[in-house]
């Protein structure tokens, strides 16, 4: 028992259908089998993620491949130790009515994204792929965090950076077919949506806690992907399960459930060639200011353990 | 005009009658006027004095209209008057000088109230200068002002107004004895010149002697009139006549009954 | 006349509630009826505008859910903003003490309301985690400003005749802070103060955003993505009640402490009135 | 004695700015050399916590990208801080003017402050769209609580004798408003347009948190993800000078509107240094 | 003790000697004292008349160690003293109560400072309201005051702090006739008791003669001592005295002093 640890994991959001593994491992007990007690908090900058873990206040943390690049090339010494999902969630999203079906439908229309650098590029690059000329052929309008009000009011004719498990399902019970361009089916270099990351020093210090730790959630994830919507009960189940919407989180489990685990991919795993082609793709859009290694950004060490 | 004309048949300037007054104090009534009777005729000087606290300014603010008497009536020139308000020239006791204003600003705020242009009124005040013994702070703020200074200014201020009426309450409280002699005799002479009825407060029995047709003593509070003296010193009145037997005579008379009351106000 | 009127306030506001307060509930009223009209009228989907019946339902439905987090919204906002009124007075005193400490410490005072907080989250994660530290910490950042200033103001108002005064009598300089300055800077303060009491709510709100699991603000920030914006509105009308009553509560400690203060003008306004 | 130094305030600071200032500078120094001389000792790394030596290159090298965000946002600042003046003076008028009033439009006023900006920001984009308009929104509803708080509380410390005074002069309503109440409101008055101005900065920065191409606010909120944190903070450097500059600028204006205010207290002071 | 006092080769209470004094207004500077010589003995009761702005206020504002002279020095019994505050009780022509304390509370604010125990302050004001005429106000606000009282309270004040040498700048400027010479006769009463200096400047010469042992009067701006009056009047003195023939004529004189001065302050 003298071996119990306490572990600080920063979600990147809100609890919802992306945490279910998490919050099995917590219920059923897999973390107290590691001898670990985690503590789940949500930071609400998710930039902040990153800087904690870095920093070591945070041990471990949810965040976005893109984003740990960007950290990286500034120094920030955070690898990715888990990939969460198997592809991009990150989508264009328009509304079916408005008759938008590829990137080159969306020439000289509003196209709303949250005012960061990495949405300019995911959708230039889209565009491009299509045939157009690039951002110059949209209005691009930076409309903050909230997607989807925006979209439905009109305010913009489609959005980037909305997630196709998350606000599609949101914008379809509100009454609003939606269409989405999925990145990767138009251009983008496959990625790893969200990641589970750790910091250099905890990796060379305590390999033991990141490997133990790994061993939990992926068997909270295995329970997830057998049976996504006991997950959900068990989120719902939870301490703010009560803020927790079922009608979103049900249909997202299911949509979840077939990128945890592809036919080439099991749980976690990462790629390295999707690591540097993805690398190349943010310094070719000017996202990294110098080329980068990407093998470093991320490590396989823990895949074998199971 | 003195004081035979109170006797002539013109409705006076301003009648009081019947008029008491109380305020609440500390939840309890405090009865401050009971039954005051007082009139001013038409061009007369009337003066009031009395213990500190009899309610002299509060028989005051009921006549300038600012309050209402709990019982009783005013007439002014023989009506009955509600709203009595910008009806007379009322100088107050603190001198009220509002320190964002300049002297002259200060003094011209009445004609600024009347419509009178700016220039026009600021003409008519540094006309007055001089004679009120502001001449050279007239563009400082109050607060530069020594304390009969401000005096002055706030009496500018009053006669600036030219209303028919004057209430002045203790005037020439902060006033030395050298400018306030003059500026007595400057009143006497500027109500001799306009007809003025004036209404004066003062805690000085030398000063209403020298300047009344009539003085008016109060008792302490509840405040009444207990005693209307006719002061039959020949106009124009002099400085020096202060020393003369019968003023002297008028004098120790007031004291007298002032001095008889009781004094725990 | 309008400057004449007593001076009533929060007291006279509670105690005169039946009558006084119906202009302003009928105006709520009329507000509200007009709202509900336009929703239902062009048919405001609930998401984006939800109607105030619809936010009403709410508040009963999520009473308990409400009431929890409005309670730790509520000790994060007492805790911080005692710590901006205790620290504030005492920069304040500082600051009028001396034109040396005014000097060095006033542009810090200035420099920290610049500041977005959101922008130092991390560091604030990093030092102090996430519990109740860094809400109140951010309440009591965003309060103390108006405090100090207006307090600043208040102490530099004493009659300085009233400080010779005090001298003459072989007043020291303590003595003159104390019975002179301070008495003098309440009515300013307690205007800071009010303004300080109603930003100690949002400031608990922001708060609550650098990294929480319970409060409005945290209740706000995960429904909105969810689009229960009826339950987003709801909270905010909480906070606003909320606000409000802290509003009010420090208006009736004013007429408390210093009540000279509105006796002094309610006074001649009865007189006044006739 | 503190109290009878002169309140030479803003122009006293600028004339006498070289030995005046000189507390002020050494702190802030002593300040900056603790920071870097911390940073350097236990290396912490940049994208946390930049040294200030990194800030000052950034603020040199980026001076051209900085001085371009911080055009934009002053122009917010101003036209919202204008606009909240403007509302916040007829607001507090109409709330001094009339019981009747005060009650009706008071708690909304209040209640205006307890909504945290952020929930309805997406509101305000949605209704008002994405130009200038919703920054100047956002700057104006922060801004002007405090403006209303001083000059209500102001307006009603106007001396009831003064105002019978004016009463006995005939004047009306109207005059005793603008003669005797609004003069004398305008040191409160003052107060809260010091913190509404340094309030003004932080609302156009949240403001362009939403919908916005170009500010400081902008710029930190793109740089942050970026891990540019040396930026980030250079654009706080530049932020909290564009505050204290225009914390300074209201003092200097008061200075010229109100003399008597200060020179009251100037005068008296000279009379007693001796 | 009486005039002869002066003479005497004890140290004066107060000596001042050739004081200036000028202030800077509007960016020149206003000579406000001309080389003012002044004393006052041990025990002795000492006015000053004169011109309004003529530097009365500031004069006693240097005694009291408020302001330091441009030329000149001030010694208290006889030793030349640079810090003067706290020495002397000094009451100014503004009453200066503080809003926010009781008229019991504005009393004893010397006591207190003085470092004397709150119920016991209470105590030694409680005795005095009566002669101060302000029974039964002593828990109200200085607001709810009228003029006199507020003068009344401030008096009460500074006689509390209980100093060897007293200033008083106009301390009966507000009170009504009846006060007013009913605290005189009680100034006289308790300055016989204790044996306090006192120096008080008032424009009333009435009140100046029937007081004191010697009589200043000051010229216009810029203020000198133009003429020093010895008032061989006998003590005890009584409010009767001021019609007798003795007071008529000192009073003439000191008007035809005061009044020979220029009068554009
Ligand atoms: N607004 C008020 N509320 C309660 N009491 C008041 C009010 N105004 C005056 N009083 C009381 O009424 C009495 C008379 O006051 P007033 O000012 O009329 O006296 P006064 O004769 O003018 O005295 P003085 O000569 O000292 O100026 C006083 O006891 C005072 O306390
Ligand atoms: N702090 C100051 N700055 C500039 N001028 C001043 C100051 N204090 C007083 N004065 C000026 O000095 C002159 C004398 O003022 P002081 O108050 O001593 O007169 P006083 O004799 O007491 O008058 P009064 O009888 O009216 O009270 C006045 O002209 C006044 O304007
Ligand atoms: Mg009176
Ligand atoms: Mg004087």
């Amino acid at each position: 028992e003298s071996d119990q640890v306490s572990v600080k994991l920063a979600l990147d959001w809100y609890p919802n259908s992306n945490h279910l593994g998490l919050f099995i491992a917590e219920e059923k007990g897999y973390f107290a089998e590691e001898n670990l007690v985690v503590n789940m908090y949500t930071p609400v900058d998710p930039s902040t993620v990153l800087q904690t873990v870095g920093a070591g206040s945070d041990d471990f943390g949810i965040s976005y491949q893109p984003e740990l690049l960007m950290a990286r090339a500034q120094g920030v010494p955070v690898v990715s130790i888990a990939g969460m999902v198997q592809h991009p969630l990150n989508s264009v999203v328009a509304l079916a009515s408005s008759g938008i079906t590829r990137p080159a439908d969306l020439k000289g229309k509003k196209v709303g994204y949250a005012g960061l650098p990495t949405g300019e590029s995911l959708l230039d690059t889209m565009l491009k792929y299509d045939g157009l000329v690039g951002l110059g052929d949209v209005e691009l309008v930076n409309v903050g965090f909230d997607l989807a009000p925006v979209l439905i009011s009109g305010t913009v004719d489609a959005v980037v950076g909305a997630y196709w498990t998350h606000e599609t399902i949101l914008l379809e019970n509100a009454g609003y077919p939606v269409v989405v361009l999925r990145l990767e089916e138009w251009g983008v270099p496959d990625y790893y949506e969200l990641v589970m990351v750790a910091s250099e020093d905890k990796l060379a210090q305590d390999p033991q806690v990141v490997e133990r730790f790994l061993r939990a959630v992926r068997r909270g994830y295995a329970d997830a992907l057998a049976d996504p919507q006991a997950g959900v009960d068990v989120l719902l189940r939870s301490a703010q399960g009560e803020e927790v919407d079922v009608a979103i989180e049900r249909p997202g489990a299911d949509l979840l459930k077939p990128v945890w685990k592809t036919s080439k991919a099991d749980f976690g795993e990462q790629d390295s060639s999707r690591w540097q082609s993805f690398a190349d793709w943010m310094h070719d859009n000017g996202l990294l200011a110098e080329e980068m290694d990407a093998s470093k950004a991320f490590t396989s060490q823990f895949e074998d353990s199971k | 005009m003195n004081a035979e004309a109170a006797e002539s048949s013109i409705q006076p300037a301003i009648q009081v009658q019947g008029v008491s007054k109380s305020f609440m104090q500390s939840g309890t009534p405090l009865a401050v006027l009971k039954g005051v009777d007082f009139y001013a005729s038409d061009g007369e000087l009337v003066s009031v004095i009395g213990p500190s606290g009899c309610g002299k300014s509060t028989l005051l603010n009921i006549i300038a209209g600012l309050d209402q008497p709990s019982e009783g009536s005013i007439s002014l020139n023989g009506r009955v008057e509600e709203r009595r308000l910008g009806e007379v020239g009322y100088m107050q006791q603190r001198d009220l000088l509002m320190p964002w204003r300049s002297v002259l600003d200060n003094a011209i705020i009445g004609l600024e109230l009347q419509g009178v242009s700016k220039s026009e009124a600021h003409a008519r005040a540094r006309a007055l200068l001089e004679e009120f013994g502001l001449t050279g702070f007239e563009n400082e703020y109050p607060h530069a002002l020594s304390g009969g200074m401000r005096q002055r200014a706030a009496f500018l201020r009053t006669v600036l107004a030219d209303q028919e009426v004057f209430l002045l309450d203790e005037p020439f409280g902060a006033l030395d004895a050298l400018t306030r002699s003059q500026i007595q005799e400057w009143l006497l002479g500027m109500w001799r010149r306009v007809q003025k009825t004036i209404v004066l407060v003062t805690h000085d029995v030398d000063e209403a002697i020298f300047l009344s047709d009539r003085v008016y003593v109060m008792s302490s509070r509840p405040g009444r009139m207990k005693l209307v003296q006719v002061i039959d010193l020949a106009r124009p009145r002099h400085a020096e006549m202060v020393t003369q037997p019968r003023f002297v005579e008028l004098k120790a008379q007031l004291l007298a009954s002032v001095r008889s009351e009781v004094t725990d106000v | 006349m309008s400057s004449n009127r007593p001076r009533v306030g929060v007291l006279g506001m509670i105690k005169g509630f039946s009558f006084s307060w119906l202009p302003s509930l009928l105006i709520i009223l009329a507000l509200l009826a007009l709202w509900e009209g336009y929703v239902r009228i062009f048919d405001v989907q609930k998401w984006l505008l939800p109607s105030p019946v619809v936010i009403a339902a709410t508040l009963v439905e999520s009473a308990a859910l409400l009431s929890r987090h409005a309670w730790v919204t509520l000790v994060e906002v007492l805790v911080g903003f005692g710590l901006a009124l205790a620290s504030g007075v005492a920069l304040a005193s500082m600051i009028a003490f001396s034109r040396t400490l005014e000097r060095a410490i006033y542009p810090f005072v200035i420099a920290s309301q610049t500041i977005p907080i959101i922008a130092v989250a991390p560091l604030l994660l990093i030092w102090i985690g996430y519990g109740l530290a860094p809400k109140v910490i951010v309440v009591a950042l965003i309060a103390f400003f108006p405090i100090v200033v207006n307090m600043v103001d208040g102490l530099k108002s004493a009659d300085p005749d009233m400080v010779s005064l005090m001298r003459t009598l072989g007043a020291n300089r303590r003595d003159i802070f104390m019975k002179v300055q301070f008495p003098s800077s309440l009515p300013f303060l307690f205007s800071g103060t009010k303004i300080a009491m109603t930003f100690s709510v949002i400031g608990a709100v922001i708060g609550e955003w650098v990294g929480s699991s319970a409060g409005l603000g945290y209740l706000m920030i995960r429904s909105k993505p969810q689009f229960l914006t009826e339950r987003v509105f709801a909270a905010i009308v909480v906070l606003s009640a909320m606000g409000i009553l802290l509003f009010l509560f420090v208006g009736l400690v004013e007429r408390l402490v210093i009540p000279w203060w509105h006796t002094e003008r309610r006074k001649r306004a009865l007189e006044n009135s006739g």
